[in-house]
């Protein structure tokens, strides 16, 4: 065990994939002699060099095509978009080809790639640099979509991500980069699509994932003071989704709220409700809840913008009036 | 930089091989010609773009590379395909949706790839291809190999914001690619200098500090000499070239449009220059036999009426293969849920 | 009343704006000589002039950007994406754009643009020419999102759109463009914002909008003829979303299908499930149903094309299936 | 058509004219270290960009505009606003994210906006100015009138698609926009050599058969006046001009960067080129006395003095308004729900 915050988890995952595996290389802005904004890929450049280090111009929609590319070749790019926001201007090459073209081609090529993006509030960096899009990467077909909350995770499912044949959104948590915790030593590939029960519980399930993980944690520890035993999920990758693990946590609590940063309308908490009601209505004891940001664009003002994600006192709330507590 | 090329010199090409590229082109034409005829009989369905009138860069630029080349298309792509080896009644079978196709049926017209020939895809959205033949270069560049990657793409897309930002891209770090703009003069129905300021696609290079070339594209031995050239370029190391092919789309758009909207002279010109008319009248100057050329006519055209005959009789997939390839590893939840 | 096709119902929604606004222009590719692939601006050039019909070169990137500068301005553009997957080239104008500046800038600018695009499969047009992406779009806030299904609609909402203040995404199916209808001949603006309840029913409520209303409305025939009584409202507008009439017809029929086109995996139909089961649960007798696309890429090939979007037998069975009968 | 330009003969300015460019660009150099010292303060959070050491740019183009102009700004966009004509308290206090702020604090740094001064919105997205200038030139264009639109961007921004795109249709429609590159050397780290196969910007500019000028940035005369020509040009119907103004940016990236990655030359030539202290001297070396300089710089620091009280004391915004803004015609489904 050694403890480092979940940027040097990253970081450490993708520099050990890269030592494996040669055909791993990193492709975006400021990744070379600066080593990225928040220090990701820092001191690459020196240990992997300029063919495996690519530093770009701003050009996001053709270097991540450049990279849908270079998997066709039998690369497996991990690229950098500076904020998962900057989507907005490389949706082609992550919508249209590296998601559809596996499909497209009949199972002709895959396309191993990963983007890894910043995203999130809290940061004051408003409008265009604060969201959370994991619910627009999970309505794309061909993506998988993983959203870790720990140093230990973000690096067992960086690595995995690399390894995976299909295009992965890896979504970093801003605000989580640098967060120190335990990180074991030892390899850890973890399997996409494997939720963790962090919090064991009778009355209620709370499903989540990256930074809300910590908020709903604090929310579970006040609640239980209050005598209601909630039990926290961290879903970790939406795409695939650890069905297994959510329907028996529902099966036994018999209450699901989902709680996300990102915008309610058309969020993951919409899609996890569905499917809860399609195949566990009868299990349930209470209409399943979402807290959610608001819809609307994140805005710059501090007192503003910690109203517009959930807090932890939005999810205690939500809890008790849930159960009628 | 950007300079209008015409042969000085014409080098002297084997009779064999003028008569390969004749028979292919022949074979491209022929292929379009079907799959007009099948889509006008609701055989095929969907966008078909033909690319009747552009045979000879199609086949011109394909036969510059080597089998350990790459390149891609776009969605006027079956004569690219097709000029670089595809086969006819795989690439039939997938316009009409079948199982033998190329991509399973999965793809369709504007989506014809065989990968093991070195085709990185086509693509039905303009401008699409340019980053990804980009990202080929870049492969070869950073490995240190010698394959280079031929770019189709047409006049229209070069306004694509992808031009742009993948030929800087080429140009800073030299990569082997050969960015081919096949400037039939339209895109759907805009003509291109209604939306452009300069007089030719090939003068863009000069913003790249690469060499920019515009050709007549329906003489099949200007634009191989040229792509060969460039891809010799490219293999040297010495970076990428833009190279703009002047040609004509004698179809509309797609079928099903008739292209009313062009002024009658552009028919009449196309018409004239017509490569393949004028390749065969050349083949005959240089002392090919009329048997030989009416040999590789035959050829082609009876290798396409078995390709109908393929596609025709070829099932369509089965239901069950709609939820396959989505994914590399198959995960039910993904699919299914 | 005369009857027309949907898109000439378009076209003369939009030309009778034009003649009563000149700030109304039109930007995008093929709309002058042409008058757009489906024709929906057919003789638009010759009568507005080509300071109104504004062919651009394909950088749907920047036209689309460019209107928000004229809409800045004071100007409507009307902006065609030709498909609206090549939203993939234009989110940025839109998302970080259109969306946000009036947010952004505390109300200082209005954005009135709509952003018309055909959608849809059913067209063999396959992997990057066949999506519907309304979910995408509605979960972007600062966007309304219209999808209009009969002809008099189209024409009212395409002239509802065009005067609103706000950016909105009007999605027009493109196997509809064909039908011919009624259509009055007075002057219709309908607000956005207004479902249309089409078939009054007592056993279950259908949501549907677009295309689907079509296969829902012979569904609903079908299962009249086994006494499956079903009351079918055509949402026509998503966002804003018309609660009241939803929420009146899930307490008369206690039973909801939700039914789309589009990919399931975060559609519309998560949506509408998780805000009718935080706020009508209890008037549920069945766990909400979504009949909707498989969470794959349009196939061409037409059979598997047929089986990716839903087919009348689907909502057929959906129905029996929620009602268990 | 790229040239560097340089001023042949002097034309002269009043007293008056000088002191004014130079009184704002030392209120510019006054707000930034005014928000730098906030923000290591604490007071105040969020990517601030400085635009310390281009102050010459942001006011001698700006100078060159009519209040009935446009401009658009980027995310290193206090001093365009600033030199445009916006209240440094207003602009301290969107900040500070109060609610006297121009966008109510609901926007902040990146986004500062007065749009009664024909501001169009500075942007947090690399190179979505370029567009949106775009689309006011089609409107000054397709109404006849005489506006001119002025767009900023980086360096680095020039390798964004929308730079191509835009800059295309402007070009091809002759619309008045003046396309203003703010050439730092450095996007963010990278070096604009290192991502660019040309010497300069403006050379792109022949990709789109439009005048394209490098200019020394640091000189505000040199500035106004190659502006005020292309706004000349642009107000005569002659179309776009694309400007490149070689400048520096004296401090990091954003409020927390040291620029470590610069060669310390950066630095040294950025001060000795510095456009303030070369400013005040040719001032000087124009006749106009100390006393006067001193005057106008302490007319400076007051006011950003008195900017900083007023936003340190304004109120944060009431959180209520969190929601609003959002539509134009609430429609509490829109937001709530
Ligand atoms: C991003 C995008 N915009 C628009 C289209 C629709 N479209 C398909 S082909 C085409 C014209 C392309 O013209 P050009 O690049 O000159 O190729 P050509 O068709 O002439 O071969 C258009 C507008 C598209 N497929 N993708
Ligand atoms: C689309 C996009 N990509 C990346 C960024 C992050 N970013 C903000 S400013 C910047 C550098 C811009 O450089 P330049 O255009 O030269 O302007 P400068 O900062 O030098 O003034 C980058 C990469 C962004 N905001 N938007
Ligand atoms: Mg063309
Ligand atoms: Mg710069």
């Amino acid at each position: 065990m050694s403890k480092m915050s979940v940027s040097a988890a990253i970081r450490e995952g993708m520099r050990e994939e890269m030592q494996r595996d040669e055909r791993v290389i990193q492709v975006g802005e400021d990744l070379g002699v600066m080593g990225s904004p928040f220090a990701i890929t820092k001191g690459f450049l020196e240990e992997f060099g300029p063919n495996r280090v690519i530093e770009t111009p701003i050009s996001e929609g053709s270097f991540t095509g450049m990279a849908v590319g270079a998997a066709m070749r039998g690369i497996r790019p991990v690229v950098e978009l500076m904020y998962n926001d900057f989507i907005s201007v490389a949706l082609d090459p992550v919508m249209n080809q590296a998601a559809k073209l596996r499909y497209m081609t009949g199972g002709q090529v895959t396309i191993p790639m990963v983007i890894r993006a910043p995203m999130g509030a809290g940061r004051r960096n408003a409008g265009q640099h604060s969201a959370c899009l994991e619910a627009l990467f999970t309505h794309i077909p061909g993506l998988k979509v993983v959203c870790p909350s720990s140093a230990a995770d973000a690096k067992a499912l960086i690595k995995a991500s690399i390894r995976d044949n299909d295009p992965v959104i890896f979504l970093e948590h801003k605000l989580l980069y640098a967060k120190k915790e335990e990180v074991p030593d030892e390899e850890i590939v973890l399997p996409l699509g494997q939720a963790n029960v962090l919090r064991e519980g009778t009355d209620i399930t709370i499903l989540t994932w990256s930074r809300q993980v910590y908020f709903v944690q604090e929310a579970a520890e006040k609640l239980a003071a209050e005598g209601i035993s909630c039990e926290v999920i961290d879903l970790r990758t939406l795409v695939p989704l650890d069905w297994d693990t959510i329907k028996a946590s529902v099966e036994k609590t018999h209450n699901l709220l989902v709680v996300e940063e990102g915008v309610k309308r058309g969020g993951i908490g919409a899609e996890l409700t569905a499917q809860v009601i399609e195949e566990l209505y009868d299990e349930l004891d209470s209409p399943v809840g979402r807290v959610a940001g608001l819809n609307i664009c994140s805005p710059f003002s501090p007192p503003l913008e910690d109203v517009n994600f959930p807090q932890v006192a939005d999810s205690i709330a939500a809890v008790k009036r849930q159960l009628n507590r | 930089m950007a300079v209008t090329k015409t042969r000085e010199s014409a080098p002297s090409y084997s009779s064999s091989f003028l008569l390969g590229m004749y028979q292919r082109m022949v074979l491209i034409r022929r292929f379009e010609e079907q799959a007009a005829e099948s889509f006008t009989k609701g055989m095929l369905a969907g966008n078909i773009h033909l690319c009747i009138g552009q045979e000879a860069s199609c086949v011109g630029a394909c036969t510059a590379l080597e089998s350990r080349d790459f390149m891609t298309s776009t969605h006027r792509g079956h004569g690219h395909c097709l000029a670089r080896g595809a086969r006819p009644d795989r690439t039939m079978a997938e316009l009409f949706g079948k199982a033998t196709g190329y991509c399973g049926g999965k793809g369709g017209s504007m989506h014809i790839v065989d990968v093991s020939l070195g085709i990185l895809g086509a693509n039905g959205i303009v401008g699409a291809g340019i980053p990804i033949a980009t990202g080929s270069g870049l492969v070869s560049s950073i490995q240190g190999t010698d394959e280079v990657t031929l770019c189709f793409f047409g006049d229209a897309a070069s306004n694509q914001g992808t031009f742009h930002e993948s030929i800087n891209m080429a140009a800073a770090w030299n990569l082997p690619v050969i960015y081919f703009c096949e400037n039939n003069q339209y895109g759907v129905s805009v003509p291109i200098r209604s939306v452009m300021n300069t007089d030719t696609v090939a003068e863009r290079a000069k913003a790249y500090n690469i060499p920019g070339i515009t050709i007549d594209g329906n003489d099949p031995i200007a634009v191989y000499e040229t792509v060969r050239q460039a891809v010799d370029r490219a293999r040297k190391g010495e970076g990428p070239t833009l190279i703009e092919a002047l040609t004509y789309r004698h179809m509309g758009h797609y079928m099903g449009d008739n292209a009313w909207y062009r002024p009658e002279s552009y028919m009449e010109e196309a018409t004239e220059r017509d490569c393949l008319a004028n390749f065969r009248a050349r083949l005959l100057g240089e002392g090919i036999s009329e048997a030989d050329i009416t040999a590789a006519e035959q050829a082609a055209k009876k290798e396409i009426e078995e390709a109908y005959v393929f596609a025709d009789e070829s099932p369509y997939p089965d239901i069950s293969a709609v939820t396959e390839d989505m994914y590399s590893q198959m995960n039910d939840r993904c699919v299914a849920r």
